[in-house]
């Protein structure tokens, strides 16, 4: 419960801010008055969606123009039109199953490279973070000081994550020393193959996991603690108390989690980078670093070409998610 | 021993019970993974850039030991070294010079004569000490005040407007009914899976074309859009019952007034988590400032220690220093804003 | 405001219909009262008049002006939620406020009222805590302050002492009552208890699955309900209903009036004498200024006799009963009223 | 007047930069030269999305000058001789102007050479004689195998991660990358041969895995780490490494710049280094001149050499020589004149690539696919197939 | 389980104590009701037992075994809460379900014991729906029901009848006692109704601001409250208190025990008689069976009086009533009651 203490302290600071609110609510009050409450949602909804619009919509429909157009100029006017090609440059392959046979290899492999990591990341992490949330909302001391711990990896930029653990995970690092301890063979973490997707999906939900543990924990705490207390009597044991009551009520922030995972697993790149550079040979080559190099990084860019390929990758997200979605109504509908 | 009954409380009373187990293994193993590399970080940023090249790394930094040593009539600041020979006990010497694999070295205390020792037989003698030049050479140089105040701005007024139009624009899509509300919410969520990187170029030239280059609002109008943060307050509003709405509307609340009044406050724990992402995201943004600004007195911070990555060479130093550094108010930030993630009380009211 | 009409008001819930047809008004000032059993409606009458929940059909009047489509806020109603519905995140205090600060009213009069309203219902010492820091009856009193101090021109208020002890409730009907009087508001009041509703209404109206079963001032409907289940639902312990052939023997000198099935008897009717029905007591209640007695007759009906003060009897002992005739109540085959000849 | 100067730095180079534009504007109060220091990344990636939107700096530190070439001011115009800047930066002229043309659109603010460094303690320590001024890629790495096989090291030389690296070793087995029209020619047996022995190398735990492998597409890796480190006896890398090397190393070691070791046909490094140009799309052209003016004078370029450790391109500068570099370590000195004395053997096939439009494409195609042969994914003719089509498509798109 | 101890429990939520010194013992098969003024501390004491919450300080022994620290789901006992706390995203049956599944219990034997337990609480056609579509009454039978098919050998009650109208509330009184009957079970049980108190109970227990004024079967409680605190609550309406002065007219031939300085008369116990106090009716309440008349004495002081039937008064007009001295209860200075001589 909040305490007293600190309503005090918000109190004067946000005097001015209530104050502000209060002054609103008098031409809110009278807008109400003439657009009734359809008024009031466009109200709600339109100073997210102008900005929404302008960044976030007008720059996807320059980007699907620039998917049919040739060049690497940046005015849509000075681009010429190529229709399909890079679509087709992308797509064009003798067996989809085979990279190798495609005219861009790199692009298949880093799709199926993507799939492969999203599976393995989103399924691991999102196991991980419930079970990170459900402690840290337990009955434990000092749990801010855990939860910075959990939450402290979100902070650092992508570049630091890549470099701490490519210090821990090198040759002659942290981890090497320790299986020296115990007179193991050591590992060549970042150059062979399993061990190196391991490491990047293992970095990759170290770096992220602290995000979705706090949507979770809010979550969490939104699920009233009578139900739990209904549980006990009822004799549920905690894993049953977990599947029947806690996971049910924590779905919609759960499939928050599930979403925003799944579109940044699908996102991967910074961290992944810099730790293994794509490597070793191209399994941990992801789409957003095929896209990246094609699209900024080489000298010469092909900001077409990048442009497909990430529509490719957007139409597929789309498609999981709406499967997710899907799911979630045909859930509320029973 | 202390902190760690502090730390260390079981659900059922003195037994253990194996939740308490799970407690335990879970939170240690996050101190170790999760928090080790954060105490390597801080160490690191006080390491010297050739310790930091140093395999195998050391946790702690380190400096060498010198001592001054009278060299043909100057005194001179020599590297201590530990020699252990066959057949002697080991011996602090200093070193004068090394050629190839023989080092020169002298008895501190006899500097006339000159011993000869294999460089295999040397440790230098080192002690904890920390590389403060890292800190101190770029908060000299860089313009570190001016990036902080950017930095701050950016991150402040990027922050209030994506929690104030992302939690209306939740508020609406949670708690009305309309017509088109799932198309909304779809697009929103659709433009969730366009990579940033990609929409950079066509985002650059709407930024250019709205004049907002080398502006701070450039920087900050286009993030602060986050589908990400209505996806999650209009989960989490979801949660909200809606006879609460309903009494408040039995009051006479104005819709605005429900907004305000119950939903921002219910709303509260998922307000700070959308606060966190976004002062943790603002601060640490770095690929879009860098395009939008290359005026440095507009640089933020993220961008300013950028400079320090250049083309052939990185000073890593400088680079873990201020990452340590410009850490310290988010972390605050963090602090501060967690406890809000605490006791939903949203059921409560209800009988 | 305060006349309320309700025209042919439908409401379904998907497949469910939850009020078929309702028709009803309700003058200026008066407080009505709503029972019936439990998932009758009335909770969703309530909130169909509060404006919260659209009708399927029918139409809404407020003083005459159709209403049917005006928003809750505009309505104008204070309302009492049956699951309270207090702002979690607001002490009492900020509870009690919200509604009129919404209506702007200035410091001194809000904190006049406020007072008035924490004196009436005892949460002086609450002011300061959140609801979840209240037990059940303190919530219930703020989810009535909340209402009143607003000072509407009609209260809506859903099952609102159902929490409380029998002390507080007689003080709060009291004060509802002479609230009632004072402001002159019209009331629409929900209720399980029997005491509660005959002594507040002006009129009471019964459901019965969605439907309006009678509309009566609380004598007429405890004397001459219209049928078999507004009698037995009025009064408590409820009527006992026997056949024509149980009650034979105490029947004698009454006329049973033509197609009449069924008589009803209240057992505070029913009292101990010389001859009348023969019954095995089954089981002796001791309420401590009644005793309610349960027993069979020789038919096998069950019967319920309630006796004031303590009466010394027990199970398998015989009681010889009799009835005032002009307490007899006579229903035909659809249990309809019947009134004597 | 305001002119900005976008600046990356590897070292010190940008606080030298910033003392000497003090300077410039103490004498010339009425221009305000700004130095925005910023990362290469943005050199690299924002500045030519910029550049195509017709924005940027007024001057600007890039190492991607051919390509971007029509973008930059021909600045004969507005300084104050340009036949000074003919005469002392007309070599390189080429390297950031489009084919054909004869603008004066900067100067090379530094050389650079590749070329290999060797652990000179560690090969002492293993009874390893240097191979000689002459010695071929072969001698190098099996002199260098025997001294990581006798100091138990990870692997016997590294290689950056850099098509840019790689084409020196390949001029000198013979290869030629551009067709006589100018476009890219095909892969070669000069690229094949050495592509062949370092995928061996590599497979045969001489080259050191961890920088070609261990990375995907045409990401960069150097190898200096390890070398500080005293893990690999040789390393090929570049000029651009003697100052990283003498402030980490410091004592530990001793090392030597050893220039670029032979092939078939030729002992070639290659060239490359930063220029700073100007930008077409400045407004006030004439204070520009005069900085740049200022920049390219022979006493800047010197004081400038001398501070930062590079390698200088400014003819007059070379020419005169006693260039007094700011050091004293001998090691560092030596490596220097080592590499100076090593940019005489750089091969034409090497010489004509900084000023080649399609270099870049070569390269990355080069590195994207050289890893993935060693990595064991393609085979060697695969992967040179692989090369050929990246290079077309690349020529395809341009001519899109 | 059965017997339950509790010994000095306390607890305080912060500043606030709301449980002093608790020391109470319960039987095996005992159905105890805790009655006492709203905010008093029964659902409190309640959730102590369940072990929902642990005492500030004291112990709890369940059959003798000190379990104070025993976890909620360990104790085995069934709760029905005051906020019913059902599961909202289950359907009623998979709420009732849920306790009997944590049980592993076969599939028939569950599917017999929902049915019984629907069956009783006529919530037949609710099963397929979620407690959000549900009315409060639906809402609360379920939560008895989840409660009840899980056959627990104690019951703890928080008021489980409170949105149930009357019809309905009878016969789940019936039940819940029939089921007490049948299983043996300790029940605790909280309410605010007298008639389920009385004829529910045991023992009832007496709660005034976390302190316990008197444990009584009901008929002691009735006629002999230890105190004024414990008359007045139980009874409804409540004791009328007087000053001996005013009782003086029908005092006459009754002894005044020495000390009392107050005497209490229930409004059941006054009736019109020739003689005796004399009373200005000021509002007639009818209740069907029975009117309760409020009146003044001529000292100023009110005085309720209840007259079975429907009694031909109104305000202002005067009736005299009169007592039976055995059912006068005197009080001293302390309000402790003090035996008449
Ligand atoms: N979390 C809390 N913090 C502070 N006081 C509390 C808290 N919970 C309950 N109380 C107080 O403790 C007292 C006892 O509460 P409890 O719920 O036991 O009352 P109750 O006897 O069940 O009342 P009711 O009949 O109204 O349900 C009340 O005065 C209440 O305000
Ligand atoms: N959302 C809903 N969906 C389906 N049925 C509903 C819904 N809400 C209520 N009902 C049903 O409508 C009927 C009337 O409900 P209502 O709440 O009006 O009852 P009530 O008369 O207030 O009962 P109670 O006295 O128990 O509170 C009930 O049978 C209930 O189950
Ligand atoms: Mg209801
Ligand atoms: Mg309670």
């Amino acid at each position: 419960m909040i305490s007293n203490e600190k309503t005090t302290i918000g109190a004067v600071l946000s005097a001015p801010v209530r104050w502000l609110a209060e002054a609103i609510d008098i031409p809110m009050r009278w807008w109400q008055g003439i657009a009734g409450r359809p008024g009031m949602i466009s109200f709600f909804l339109i100073p997210n969606l102008l900005i929404f619009g302008m960044f976030v919509l007008v720059p996807l429909f320059i980007n699907i123009v620039y998917s049919v157009t040739g060049g690497t100029e940046l005015f849509l006017s000075d681009r010429s039109y190529v229709g399909g090609a890079h679509f087709n440059r992308l797509l064009e392959c003798e067996n989809h199953f085979n990279p190798n046979s495609c005219r861009e290899d790199l692009f298949w492999i880093a799709l199926w490279n993507t799939i492969k990591f999203v599976f393995t990341q989103v399924s691991v992490m999102i196991v991980f973070a419930v079970i990170t949330a459900l402690i840290l909302n337990g009955k434990i001391r000092a749990r801010a000081f855990w939860r910075a711990v959990f939450f402290f990896p979100v902070l650092l930029s992508p570049v630091v994550v890549g470099l701490i653990w490519q210090w821990m995970l090198q040759r002659q690092g942290v981890f090497n020393f320790i299986l020296f301890q115990f007179d193991a063979q050591a590992i060549n973490w970042l150059t062979e193959r399993t061990w190196a997707f391991g490491a990047a999906v293992g970095v990759s939900i170290w770096a992220h996991v602290g995000f979705y543990v706090l949507i979770l924990l809010a979550g969490l705490q939104a699920i009233p603690r009578d139900l739990y207390e209904a549980a006990e009597m009822d004799g549920t044991p905690p894993a049953r108390a977990f599947w029947r009551i806690t996971l049910p009520l924590l779905w919609p922030n759960l499939l928050v989690v599930i979403v925003l995972a799944l579109i940044r697993a699908v996102q991967v790149f910074d961290e992944v980078y810099v730790l293994t550079g794509g490597g070793p040979g191209t399994s941990n080559l992801y789409l957003t670093q095929y896209i990246y190099e094609v699209g900024f990084a080489s000298i010469l860019r092909n900001p077409g070409l990048a442009s497909a390929a990430s529509l490719i990758m957007a139409s597929i997200l789309v498609v999981l998610t709406l499967a997710q979605l899907g799911l979630t109504r045909w859930k509320d509908k029973k | 021993m202390k902190a760690i009954t502090f730390l260390t409380r079981r659900r059922g009373g003195d037994t253990w019970h194996w939740t308490d187990v799970v407690t335990f293994a879970w939170l240690g193993f996050g101190l170790i993974i999760m928090f080790g590399p954060a105490i390597w970080l801080v160490m690191s940023s006080f390491k010297s850039p050739a310790q930091l090249a140093e395999f195998p790394p050391t946790i702690l930094p380190y400096v060498s030991e010198t001592v001054e040593v009278p060299v043909k009539g100057t005194m001179k600041e020599l590297p201590l070294y530990t020699v252990t020979t066959e057949g002697e006990a080991p011996r602090e010497l200093a070193e004068v010079r090394r050629v190839g694999i023989i080092a020169n070295m002298v008895d501190p205390a006899d500097p006339e004569t000159v011993i000869k020792v294999n460089i295999n037989d040397r440790t230098p003698v080192r002690r904890v000490g920390l590389a403060l030049e890292n800190y101190a050479k770029p908060l000299r140089d860089f313009n570190f005040g001016l990036y902080l105040w950017n930095s701050v701005f950016v991150t402040g007024v990027a922050t209030i407007i994506t929690l104030i139009t992302n939690s209306m624009a939740a508020f609406a899509l949670s708690k009305y009914d309309f017509r088109g509300r799932n198309a909304v919410l779809l697009l929103i969520v659709a433009t969730l899976m366009i990579p940033i990187s990609v929409n950079i170029v066509p985002l650059y030239s709407v930024v250019s074309s709205l004049g907002l280059l080398n502006s701070l609002w450039g920087v900050i109008l286009p993030t602060v859009a986050t589908p990400t943060g209505v996806f999650l307050l209009r989960q989490y509003m979801l949660t909200i019952p809606d006879e609460l709405l309903e009494a408040a509307r039995m009051d006479k609340a104005s819709e605005w007034q429900i907004y305000w009044r119950i939903i921002l406050p219910l709303t509260a724990p998922a307000l700070a988590v959308l606060a966190i992402f976004s002062v943790v995201w603002r601060w640490n943004d770095f690929l879009w400032p860098l395009i939008v600004l290359s005026r440095k007195e507009l640089f933020t911070l993220q961008v300013g220690l950028n400079t320090f990555a250049g083309e052939l060479n990185v000073q890593w130093h400088f680079i873990l220093a201020m990452t340590v550094a410009t850490m310290i108010p988010v972390v605050l930030v963090f602090v501060f804003l967690q406890r809000y993630i605490t006791a939903g009380i949203a059921g409560t009211g209800l009988k | 405001m305060g006349r309320i009409r309700l025209e042919s008001l439908r409401k379904s819930y998907g497949q469910v219909e939850v009020l078929k047809d309702i028709n009803l008004e309700i003058e200026e000032g008066e407080l009505v009262v709503f029972v019936g059993p439990s998932g009758c409606g009335k909770s969703t009458l309530l909130r169909q008049i509060s404006g919260l929940d659209r009708p399927t059909s029918g139409n809404i009047f407020i003083n005459e002006n159709d209403a049917t489509n005006v928003s809750a806020a505009d309505r104008g109603l204070a309302m009492v939620f049956q699951s309270y519905a207090l702002y979690p995140h607001m002490t009492v205090r900020q509870n009690l406020a919200f509604g009129l600060q919404n209506a702007k009213m200035p410091k001194a009069e809000m904190d006049e009222r406020i007072s008035a309203a924490v004196e009436m219902l005892e949460i002086g010492p609450l002011l300061k805590r959140r609801p979840g820091q209240l037990s059940g009856g303190q919530r219930q009193r703020v989810a009535i302050g909340r209402a009143i101090v607003r000072d509407p021109t009609a209260f809506l208020l859903d099952e609102p002492l159902s929490n409380l002890d029998a002390e507080l409730r007689v003080s709060m009907r009291a004060e509802l009552s002479a609230l009632h009087a004072r402001l002159g508001a019209t009331m629409i009041y929900v209720t399980h208890d029997q005491v509660e509703a005959m002594t507040l209404a002006d009129r009471i109206v019964v459901l019965r699955a969605g439907k309006i079963e009678q509309v009566a001032p609380p004598i007429t409907l405890f004397e001459k309900p219209v049928n078999k289940f507004v009698a037995g639902f009025i009064g408590a312990p409820n009527m006992n209903f026997l056949t024509l052939d149980d009650v034979q023997p105490v029947l004698g000198n009454v006329g049973v009036p033509a197609g009449a099935t069924m008589t009803g008897i209240r057992p505070q009717h029913l009292s101990p004498a010389e001859t009348g029905l023969d019954m095995t007591v089954t089981l002796v209640e001791a309420l401590g200024t009644e005793t309610v007695i349960h027993g069979v007759l020789g038919s096998g009906a069950t019967i319920l006799v309630t006796v004031p003060g303590h009466v010394k009897t027990s199970k398998g002992e015989h009681m010889t009963l009799n009835v005032d005739p002009a307490h007899l109540h006579f229903f035909d085959a659809d249990e309809l009223r019947v009134e004597a000849a | 007047e305001e002119v900005r100067v976008m600046w990356y730095s590897d070292g010190v180079e940008g606080e030298v930069m910033s003392d000497l534009l003090d300077r410039f504007m103490e004498k010339n109060p009425d221009i305000d030269v700004i130095l925005d220091n910023v990362a290469y990344q943005v050199v690299s990636e924002q500045l030519p999305i910029a550049l195509e939107a017709g924005n940027g700096p007024d001057i600007a530190r890039v190492t991607n000058l051919k390509a971007q070439s029509e973008h930059w001011l021909d600045l004969t115009p507005y300084v104050a001789d340009p036949a000074y800047w003919q005469e002392n930066f007309g070599d390189k002229a080429d390297w950031m102007r489009p084919d054909g043309s004869d603008a004066i659109t900067g100067f090379m603010t530094q050389l650079t050479l590749t070329g290999g460094f060797a652990n000179a303690t560690l090969f002492e320590q293993a009874g390893v004689a240097l191979p000689g001024a002459d010695a071929s890629w072969d001698d190098w790495v099996a002199a260098s195998a025997e001294v990581a096989k006798s100091q138990g090291l990870v692997a016997a030389f590294a290689l950056d991660r850099s098509g840019h690296r790689l084409s020196g070793p390949n001029v000198s087995f013979g290869a030629n990358y551009i067709a006589a029209d100018g476009t890219p020619a095909p892969i070669d047996d000069g690229v094949k041969a050495f592509v062949t022995k370092m995928v061996e190398w590599t497979n045969g735990g001489q080259n050191y895995r961890d920088v070609w492998v261990s990375a995907a597409g045409s990401s960069y890796r150097a190898a200096a780490e390890d070398f500080i480190n005293a893990q690999i006896p040789y390393y090929y890398s570049g000029s651009w490494q003697i100052a990283n090397l003498a402030t980490k190393i410091g004592d530990d070691f001793d090392w030597v710049a050893t220039g670029s070791p032979c092939g078939s046909d030729a002992c070639s490094g290659m060239a490359g280094g930063a220029g700073l140009v100007a930008v077409k799309y400045t407004k006030q052209p004439e204070a520009v001149g005069r900085v740049m003016d200022y920049l390219a004078s022979e006493e800047v370029v010197r004081e400038f050499t001398e501070r930062t450790l590079f390698l200088p391109a400014h003819k007059n500068v070379v020419a005169s020589g006693g260039l007094n570099f700011d050091t004293d370590s001998d090691q560092v000195k030596a490596a220097l004149s080592a590499f100076v004395e090593a940019s005489g053997n750089v091969a034409p096939n090497a010489a004509a690539l900084p000023a080649w439009k399609w270099a870049s494409a070569y390269y990355g195609a080069l590195v994207t696919r050289t890893g993935q042969a060693m990595a064991g994914e393609l085979s060697l003719d695969e992967a040179f197939d692989r090369m050929n089509a990246d290079i077309a498509e690349q020529v395809a798109q341009e001519n899109q």
